[in-house]
């Protein structure tokens, strides 16, 4: 265990850092700051809803009741119910799966898109460097959700096109964190070391580059989760989004947008309450993911 | 030594708040310093050397408290005092120097000013008196053209210029303490010295005390008066600097002076004296380079130039101007050399000599501009750097990194970093034999086995130099180009890792290439040394030559700038 | 130190709010000065060019004058006027006389002032005339759809006297001469300012070149347009209001906002929703007029898809929920169309003799062979009434083995998909300005095609008795005709007839004199404010 | 710097011509038939076909692509079917508009983030810091239609504090004569305090939403580079000399910290050019966000190119604004460039 123990006894030793499990290491993060513990357990529920939500909810999000429309909240139903009599509660709940999945969907997207062409650029540099680059400050010099707005537009509206939208005006983006990241670590010491043993240069970019980029880019896609999501909020409110009857948080809050000024304030509230969890949740969890992969913080 | 020391440190204790509970950084130490004095605090990292120091001016970090003690200046309790007092204290009474000088100056004030701020800070000019003052203190520290040098920034200055403005900075309130935390590591031997020469003539003139706080024996000898030697935050010896190195008392300061390289001790004098493990083998045998035969590696004519950046390019276009094209910047400028089997050679200079650049060309990282490398036979200079990755030759050349920290891929065990080079170059198949040859290699170059699971973060700096070590040796390679292999590392691994690598050499039959800024280590080390300096050859001979009775002024220099403790 | 400064931000923040109230306050025109709101506003100032919006027609009307113009009457549950389509008074005309061949026209002109101050002249009206059914585009089509069809039918026989001779009896012709394209403008300054156009049409898109009660003062595309009465109007009684600002809000809620809290005073095109709500709270007048020619239907390609078959287009007629609709999409602001008698009146829209009745549904999808699944469409700037709407059609399909997923076209892309004719079934609402039931078939079923015959119902016999009926001269046989053809459209439903809807537009208490108009855009000229 | 600006200025052109293709290109695809769409209800095919020959839809893609860019040379953007104004005009009218709710916007945003920023630094990890983190994010996790609705319906519809949201000025105030377009300069300039507090009085909510939504990556960044800036030595040195920390924190620290911050501003306006499509339609201001969302929806070429090309420079512009601020912060670039 004490590498000079061999050559000599006690005062001279020098103690290896002992290992620490990333589950303590997470637990240590938690404890440390209550927020990020915050962020978790809201993501667990968010998770939790998003595979047995609509299994677990009390009422078919789909069926309308007219008789019983635009009921404030009550015990019959927790979030009140709409302008069709839909509860309001189920819907939200039934919402998360097609929201946390455009939000992974599109940050998956994005990752492969934007992280893999930083890192060739910044590893190579070169030509691909240059276009990249350019793709890059091009995309940048739009005003991004008008040109989220025009791809669905002219794509057409569906779960598809606002997935493929939201993962364009992320490009520049990924691709140039990615860029930095793998470009600082072009020259470092262990990439020279692999080419020592024979690597070749895309064998390096995919073993010694990519994975020690991966902690940045997961921060970064936590991060972009809940801007996927407001992304597909916004496009929705501006009629761009999802087909009905299906809930979705954008449409919801559109939809109830208009109730609110009536005095019905749930139909927009609850939704928009559940959206702005899930963002809130995501960006928190960016930070937490950064104290969890940082390795100065890890000893 | 006087009855009332100006600075009177007793049973401090120092404690962190981390995560695995409270740390004691700094476990009840008594230091004093008196009136006039130079006391030099030693120890390896972790000694706890730096954190006194914070803790005498109450600079610690947040999680950093002082436990127990008392720290009296002139009378005052410090310990004791309010952040105001200490304030008024601090830069007036009380003034530090921090290493890496271009960090520790505001990056975008100009120097004048950061020295005006101290100035008016503690009443010791006015706005409209500031600017006189800063430049009669840089006027003090001998900067040339103080009155221009006052609207430089940092980095429009070198680094040892920095470190005078730091000084200015530090000596401008006329304090009566000085502390230097390692004021010259990071800056070349010759700049050391100036730097040091001036700290201490500074001081001396003006009846200042000074604490230096140094890794370094030599330079703590040179420039002290009484030195204290720590170890795991507590003092375990004090004494006069010359009796200190005459008659180390503590077992401590015993190992520590033997790890110190110096001049006229052989490379296995640096450890003590049982000899265990895998360090059994006998090193005394003196090392027999092939002195016939062809050279393992030729060089001839070696160039690499830079493009220098292009001024103005559009704006030149645009105006129609030309500006005359500069010529490019030679890093390396025509060097010759040869490399026997089984020698080693040292590569020597200062920083910017080119030594560096030069190894990457060997080792075929990087492409000269021109000049033939030529490698048993093999020009290798004339195979792409991007292609060499995959020659057969590639094998036979291996590196061991400077940082070995950097040099090692944070996703990888220790394990998959050894074995990297045998599965992308090797002809070794199948998971047992790679683990057996992993565990031979491990043992080869004394790395616990049990170690060879765990990741780099998991290591301690002596054992992940000797990762890096397993990895350029796992080829059984014919040249190994070691670049600083032993800058990061404490006096006490460095000892060991010199003698594990002469002793691999020797078992493996490899040449070395030895680059290194430290002549004292290359002494040891080398057969052959070669002294650079601006991209070209100063002076090439044995090791005892070249450092025994130097021919070139620019390595006599070099010599004279080292600290040598006393013997 | 930062709790002061708070403070001072928080001070800052408030003090605007305070002082303008008092500002709003000292306005002294407010009496004579009405904000009227509505969603978006005029693209151009010429109803008579290619692509003017809805709303410039408000502009045609307050601005321009035409030579007659629909008689307001009474709205039955009162609240201001609608017009009589077949009563018409003079606007420019001080009157007019009908040839005794009933082939031609003689209207004689008012003394009216242009707002250039030159007098309104017959040749003034020949060249408006046929600049409409000239310039091509909607001004044109709906020029047509009265027989008015080439200039050398407009006929100035002096300053004072116009006369129109007609192609063929058509009993539309007189009054599609009061709707909002065949107005008067001032000839001489548009030829004056043309730049060569022979119609002006630059110029007079961004300028006002007529006689109407009002002008306008500013007009800034998309935020606001302001009105100024011109005090030299001939054609009526002279406006109360002085200054109209017509502000554009896209925000529903806003628009709700502003009348809510007497911020506004007029608020257009609110969703059903706050109609209902407003009128319940009786804090505002809430008037509706159910849209004269005016109907949401459910089309279902009759040439196209598994509607063809018709057993299935009487199936989803038998299954809608016609009250749920009205209810919880159009909040009771709309007449119910299901349930009229087997026997049609002569008179459109009429309730269908449908309703909602599951088992008589299945047993028609049963025989036509079970049920499918296809698409529903709607365009989506009527996403408001439409979207609940076909949710509700969507799960009433479900029941019956229709499967319906719906899809929202956008504004701009619907015209293409409607014109297309593919698609099985669309929600959509059509209101002709002409309100007679052969003009709604014409448009909407005919076998001609138009591009709001939705369903693609082709049927030379309906098409025969619709023709018949726009120019009958007889208004038995007329009647006879319709009924027909309505029992006909009852029994093949290309078209299911969901609401009849009401156009509703809140006002303060203080304003009086609302007036309907088909092209459904405030009149101005007939409002007060006390 | 000079050299800077010119290097700057020479990498954004392949930019704004791939910004320029793009564009085109994308509007091209919308859906849509602008000449069905224009020719009125009850439009024959002929009649289409008349407006699509007259709108030059007919012609090939390249040639409607050299047309348009022949005509973008000479400063004409086209002219909008859903204003019927040239778009060079409508974008003069109402650009003023939006720049001033946007600039005014991060101004809050930055009064508030910048001192939150600094202050969660400087007491890292105590509640202050928690607090901060936890009402930026809210902000940012906010739609911001949803917060803009909110705020008018407390506001205005529940507290009445606020005025009636119906653009830029209270209908019964006149705009004062143009200068800047900016309506709170220009009252200054024409001494209407009155008109001034209208003015300030309709910007605040508006701006406010738009200042939420970017508290959080002004203060996330502020913080983060205040932090760096603090452990870094120069810091230390400073405490070591007995500055003062309001010289350390505000000289030392801040003006460092800067750096970073000044280069995310840039990200922040472009991400807020895009929140601004959604303020403006909840506030009915007078902008060009909303307008080219109606462009868009209307399937109007004209608007969205010139729009979309305004933004671009806009955007370049800003970038070139940052670079030069950046030169005059830190002395590095100002003299290498």
């Amino acid at each position: 265990m004490n590498e000079m123990s061999k050559v000599e006894p006690a005062p001279l030793r020098l103690e290896a850092p002992p290992s620490t499990s990333l589950w303590s290491h997470a637990r240590h993060v938690v404890s440390e700051n209550p927020v990020t513990g915050l962020a978790f357990g809201l993501f667990a529920l968010i998770l939790f809803a998003a595979v047995f939500g609509p299994l677990a909810v009390p009422y078919d999000p789909l069926a309308s009741n007219t008789s019983a429309a635009l009921k404030p909240p009550s015990t019959a139903h927790w979030f009140g119910t709409d302008q069709l009599g839909r509860d309001i509660f189920s819907r939200v709940v039934a919402a998360t799966r097609l929201d946390f999945s455009i939000a992974v969907a599109s940050v998956a997207l994005v990752f492969l898109l934007g992280g893999l062409a930083g890192v060739a650029a910044g590893f190579f540099g070169g030509w691909v460097d240059t276009v990249v680059g350019r793709v890059a400050d091009t995309i940048m010099a739009f005003p991004l959700f008008v040109l989220a707005m025009g791809i669905v537009a002219a794509l057409g509206n569906s779960v598809t096109n606002i997935v493929l939208a939201t993962a364009i005006i992320n490009f520049p983006l990924y691709a140039r964190i990615a860029r930095a990241e793998a470009n600082v670590r072009r020259e470092a010491g262990f990439v020279q070391a692999a080419r020592l043993s024979g690597n070749s240069e895309w064998r390096l970019l995919l073993t010694q580059i990519v994975p020690n980029i991966m902690p940045i880019m997961a921060v970064q896609m936590s991060l972009t989760m809940g801007y996927a999501i407001l992304n597909a909020a916004g496009l929705s409110f501006i009629g761009l989004g999802v087909r009905p009857p299906t809930p979705e948080w954008g449409i919801m809050v559109a939809e109830g947008a208009s109730f609110i000024v009536s005095g019905e304030w749930w139909i927009a509230f609850f939704p928009g309450l559940a959206l702005m969890t899930a963002v809130f949740c995501f960006n928190l969890l960016g930070d937490g993911v950064r104290d969890l992969v940082d390795p100065q913080r890890r000893n | 030594m006087t009855a009332q020391p100006l600075l009177d440190v007793r049973n401090l204790t120092v404690e962190f708040a981390t995560r695995r509970g409270t740390v004691r950084a700094v476990k009840a130490i008594d230091i004093s310093v008196g009136k006039g004095e130079t006391v030099a605090i030693v120890g390896e990292s972790g000694s706890g050397k730096s954190v006194t120091s914070y803790a005498v001016v109450r600079i610690l970090d947040r999680a950093g408290r002082i436990a127990e003690g008392t720290v009296s200046f002139s009378g005052v309790d410090l310990v004791a005092a309010s952040e105001a007092q200490m304030r008024d204290l601090r830069g007036r009474e009380i003034s530090m120097i921090f290493q890496n000088p271009r960090a520790a100056l505001n990056p975008i004030r100009k120097v004048g000013r950061q020295i005006e701020d101290v100035l008016v800070q503690h009443v010791q000019a006015t706005r409209a008196t500031a600017r006189a003052k800063a430049i009669e203190a840089l006027e003090k520290v001998r900067i040339a053209r103080p009155q221009e040098r006052y609207d430089a920034y940092p980095f429009e200055l070198s680094g040892g210029m920095c470190q005078r403005v730091v000084i200015a900075l530090a000596l401008a309130c006329q304090p009566q303490l000085l502390i230097a935390d390692e004021p010259t590591t990071g800056l070349d031997v010759t700049t050391q010295k100036a730097v040091m020469d001036l700290m201490v003539e500074l001081t001396r003139e003006r009846g200042m005390s000074t604490i230096l706080i140094t890794h370094d024996l030599g330079l703590a000898a040179a420039y002290c008066d009484r030195v204290v030697v720590m170890e795991k935050g507590s003092v375990v010896e004090t004494a006069a600097a010359a009796e200190i190195f005459r008659n180390p008392q503590h077992p401590y300061t015993r190992r520590l002076m033997q790890a110190t390289p110096r001049v006229g001790m052989q490379l296995r004098d640096l450890l003590p004296d049982a000899p265990a493990g895998a360090m059994a083998a006998p090193l005394n045998e003196v090392p027999n380079p092939d002195q016939a035969g062809a050279p393992l590696l030729l060089v001839e004519n070696l160039v690499k130039e830079y493009p220098r950046p292009q001024a103005g390019s559009l704006l030149a276009k645009l105006t129609g101007r030309t500006e005359p094209e500069k010529p490019a910047f030679r890093a390396v400028d025509g060097i010759g050399f040869t490399v026997r089997r089984g020698e080693t050679l040292g590569l020597v200079g200062e920083s910017g000599c080119g030594k560096s650049t030069t190894s990457m060309m060997l080792n075929r990282l990087l492409d000269p501009t021109s000049g033939r490398i030529v490698f048993d036979g093999h020009d290798i200079g004339a195979i792409p750097a991007k292609q060499f990755a995959l020659a057969p030759l590639r094998r036979r050349i291996q590196m061991v990194f400077q940082d070995p920290t950097d040099s090692l891929n944070p996703r990888f065990t220790a394990e998959r970093a050894i074995l990297d080079p045998i599965l992308r170059l090797g002809s070794l198949k199948g998971r047992d034999a790679l683990r057996a040859r992993c565990e031979e290699l491990a043992t080869l170059v004394g790395l616990p086995v049990e170690l060879l699971d765990r990741f780099p973060h998991q290591l301690s700096g002596g054992q992940k130099a000797r990762v890096g070590i397993a990895r350029a040796i796992a080829l059984e390679p014919d040249l190994v180009i070691l670049d600083e292999p032993t800058a990061a590392l404490d006096v006490s691994v460095q000892a060991v890792v010199l003698n594990l690598l002469e002793e691999l050499k020797q078992r493996l039959r490899m040449s070395y290439i030895f680059v290194s800024h430290d002549l004292n280590v290359v002494r040891l080390l080398c057969d052959r040394v070669i002294v650079m300096r601006a991209g070209r050859i100063i002076e090439e001979g044995t090791a005892e030559a070249v450092l025994g009775a130097p021919q070139a002024d620019y390595t006599r220099e070099l010599l004279s700038a080292i600290p040598h403790p006393p013997l | 130190m930062a709790i002061t400064r708070r403070a001072a931000i928080a001070g800052g923040l408030a003090a605007p709010f305070v002082i303008r109230q008092g500002a709003s306050a000292q306005a002294p025109s407010r009496s004579e000065t009405l904000l009227l709101v509505q969603e978006y506003g005029p693209n151009s100032l010429d109803m008579q060019g290619i692509g003017s919006s809805q709303p410039v027609n408000g502009v045609a009307l307050n601005c321009y004058d035409r030579l007659l113009r629909f008689k307001p009457v009474p709205i039955p549950g009162g609240g201001g006027h609608q017009v009589a389509m077949g009563e018409l008074e003079g606007e420019l005309a001080e009157s007019w006389q009908l040839a005794s061949d009933g082939m031609s026209c003689t209207f004689k002109l008012r003394d009216a002032k242009f707002h250039s101050g030159r007098p309104v002249s017959a040749r003034d009206v020949k060249w408006s005339l046929d600049r409409a059914v000239s310039i091509g585009g909607f001004a044109t089509t709906q020029m047509n759809a009265g027989s008015l069809e080439k200039p050398e039918q407009f006929v100035a026989l002096d300053d004072k006297t116009f006369r129109i001779d007609f192609v063929r009896k058509d009993k539309m012709t007189m009054p599609n001469l009061a709707v909002t394209i065949p107005f008067v403008f001032d000839s001489e300054l548009a030829i004056k300012n043309s730049g060569g156009d022979p119609w002006a049409k630059d110029f007079l898109k961004n300028n006002i070149a007529g006689s109407g009660a009002f002008r306008v003062e500013s007009w800034k595309p998309g935020v606001e347009t302001i009105y100024v009465r011109n005090d030299d109007w001939a054609c009526g009684k002279r406006p109360q209001l002085r200054r109209i600002i017509a502000r554009d809000i896209a925000s529903p809620s806003t628009r709700r906002a502003l009348i809510e809290r007497g911020d506004a005073d007029i608020s257009y095109g609110l969703p059903p929703k706050d109609f209902k709500d407003l009128a319940d709270a009786g804090k505002v007048n809430v008037v509706g007029v159910p849209i004269p020619n005016g109907v949401w239907g459910l089309y279902l390609n009759a040439q196209v898809g598994p509607f063809k078959d018709v057993r299935l287009r009487q199936a989803v007629a038998w299954v809608l929920p016609y009250d749920k609709i009205l209810q919880a999409s159009l909040f009771g602001r709309g007449v119910d169309m299901s349930g009229g008698p087997e026997l049609p009146k002569p008179a459109w829209p009429q309730p269908f003799p449908y309703k909602t009745n599951l088992d008589k549904a299945k047993e028609l999808v049963a025989a036509a062979g079970g049920g499918f699944s296809t698409t529903l469409q709607f365009d989506a700037g009527n996403a408001t009434v439409a979207e609940p709407m076909s949710v509700l059609i969507k799960e009433a399909l479900g029941a019956i083995g229709i499967n319906v997923e719906i899809s929202k076209v956008p504004g701009a892309n619907f015209r293409t998909e409607i014109a297309k004719k593919t698609n099985p079934m669309t929600l959509n609402r059509f209101a002709g300005w002409l309100d007679y039931p052969d003009y709604y078939l014409f448009w909407t079923m005919h076998g001609n095609n138009s591009i709001f015959n939705i369903a693609n119902y082709q049927n030379p016999e309906l098409d025969k008795m619709i023709d018949a009926a726009r120019f009958a001269g007889d208004r038995a046989d007329y009647e006879k005709t319709v009924v027909e053809f309505i029992k006909l459209v009852n029994r093949e439903v290309p078209m299911i007839p969901i609401s009849q809807p009401t156009h509703d537009v809140a006002m303060q208490k203080s304003i009086g004199g609302y007036q309907f108009q088909p092209c459904r855009e405030p009149d101005f000229r007939y409002l007060t404010k006390a | 710097m000079l050299r800077l600006i010119a290097a700057r200025l020479k990498t954004t052109i392949p930019s704004i011509l791939g910004v320029i293709v793009v564009t085109f290109l994308l509007t091209r695809v919308l859906p849509g038939d602008t000449a069905a769409y224009f020719a009125g209800p009850a439009a024959t095919p002929q009649a289409i076909a008349e407006i699509r020959g007259k709108l030059g839809l007919d012609q090939p893609l390249p040639v409607q692509f050299v047309a348009y860019v022949k005509a973008l040379v000479q400063g004409d953007l086209g002219q909008s079917l859903t204003t019927g104004q040239p778009v060079t005009a409508d974008l003069a009218q109402r650009l003023p508009a939006s720049a001033e709710l946007t600039l005014f916007g991060l101004l809050i945003a930055m009064a508030v983030a910048l001192p939150l920023g600094v202050l969660a630094a400087v007491r890292q990890g105590s509640w202050i810091d928690h607090l901060c983190r936890v009402v930026a994010t809210a902000g940012v996790s906010l739609p911001v239609f949803f917060t803009g609705l909110l705020l008018v319906y407390v506001f205005y519809f529940i507290l009445g504090w606020a005025p009636a949201p119906l653009g830029r000025l209270d209908v019964f105030f006149s705009e004062p004569p143009r200068v800047t377009g900016f309506l709170l300069i220009d009252s200054l300039i024409a001494r209407e305090p009155e008109t001034f507090r209208a003015a300030l009085a309709q910007i605040l909510l508006p701006a406010l939403t738009l200042a939420i939504f970017s508290l959080a990556p002004i203060t996330r960044m502020t913080r983060a580079a205040m932090l760096a800036v603090l452990s870094a030595d120069f810091v230390r040195t400073a405490r070591a000399s007995g500055l003062s920390s309001r010289t350390v924190i505000g000289i030392y620290a801040f003006r460092n910290a800067m750096l970073p911050v000044v280069t995310t501003l840039g990200m922040v306006f472009s991400f807020l050019l895009g929140a601004n499509v959604l303020v403006e339609k909840v506030f009915a201001w007078p902008g060009v966000g909303s307008y080219a969302v109606e462009a868009l929806i209307a399937s109007d070429y004209a608007p969205i190119q010139g729009f979309v090309l305004t933004m671009a420079i806009l955007y370049v512009a800003l970038n070139l604004a940052i670079d030069i601020l950046y030169g005059v912060i830190d002395p590095r670039v100002r003299l290498e460039g």
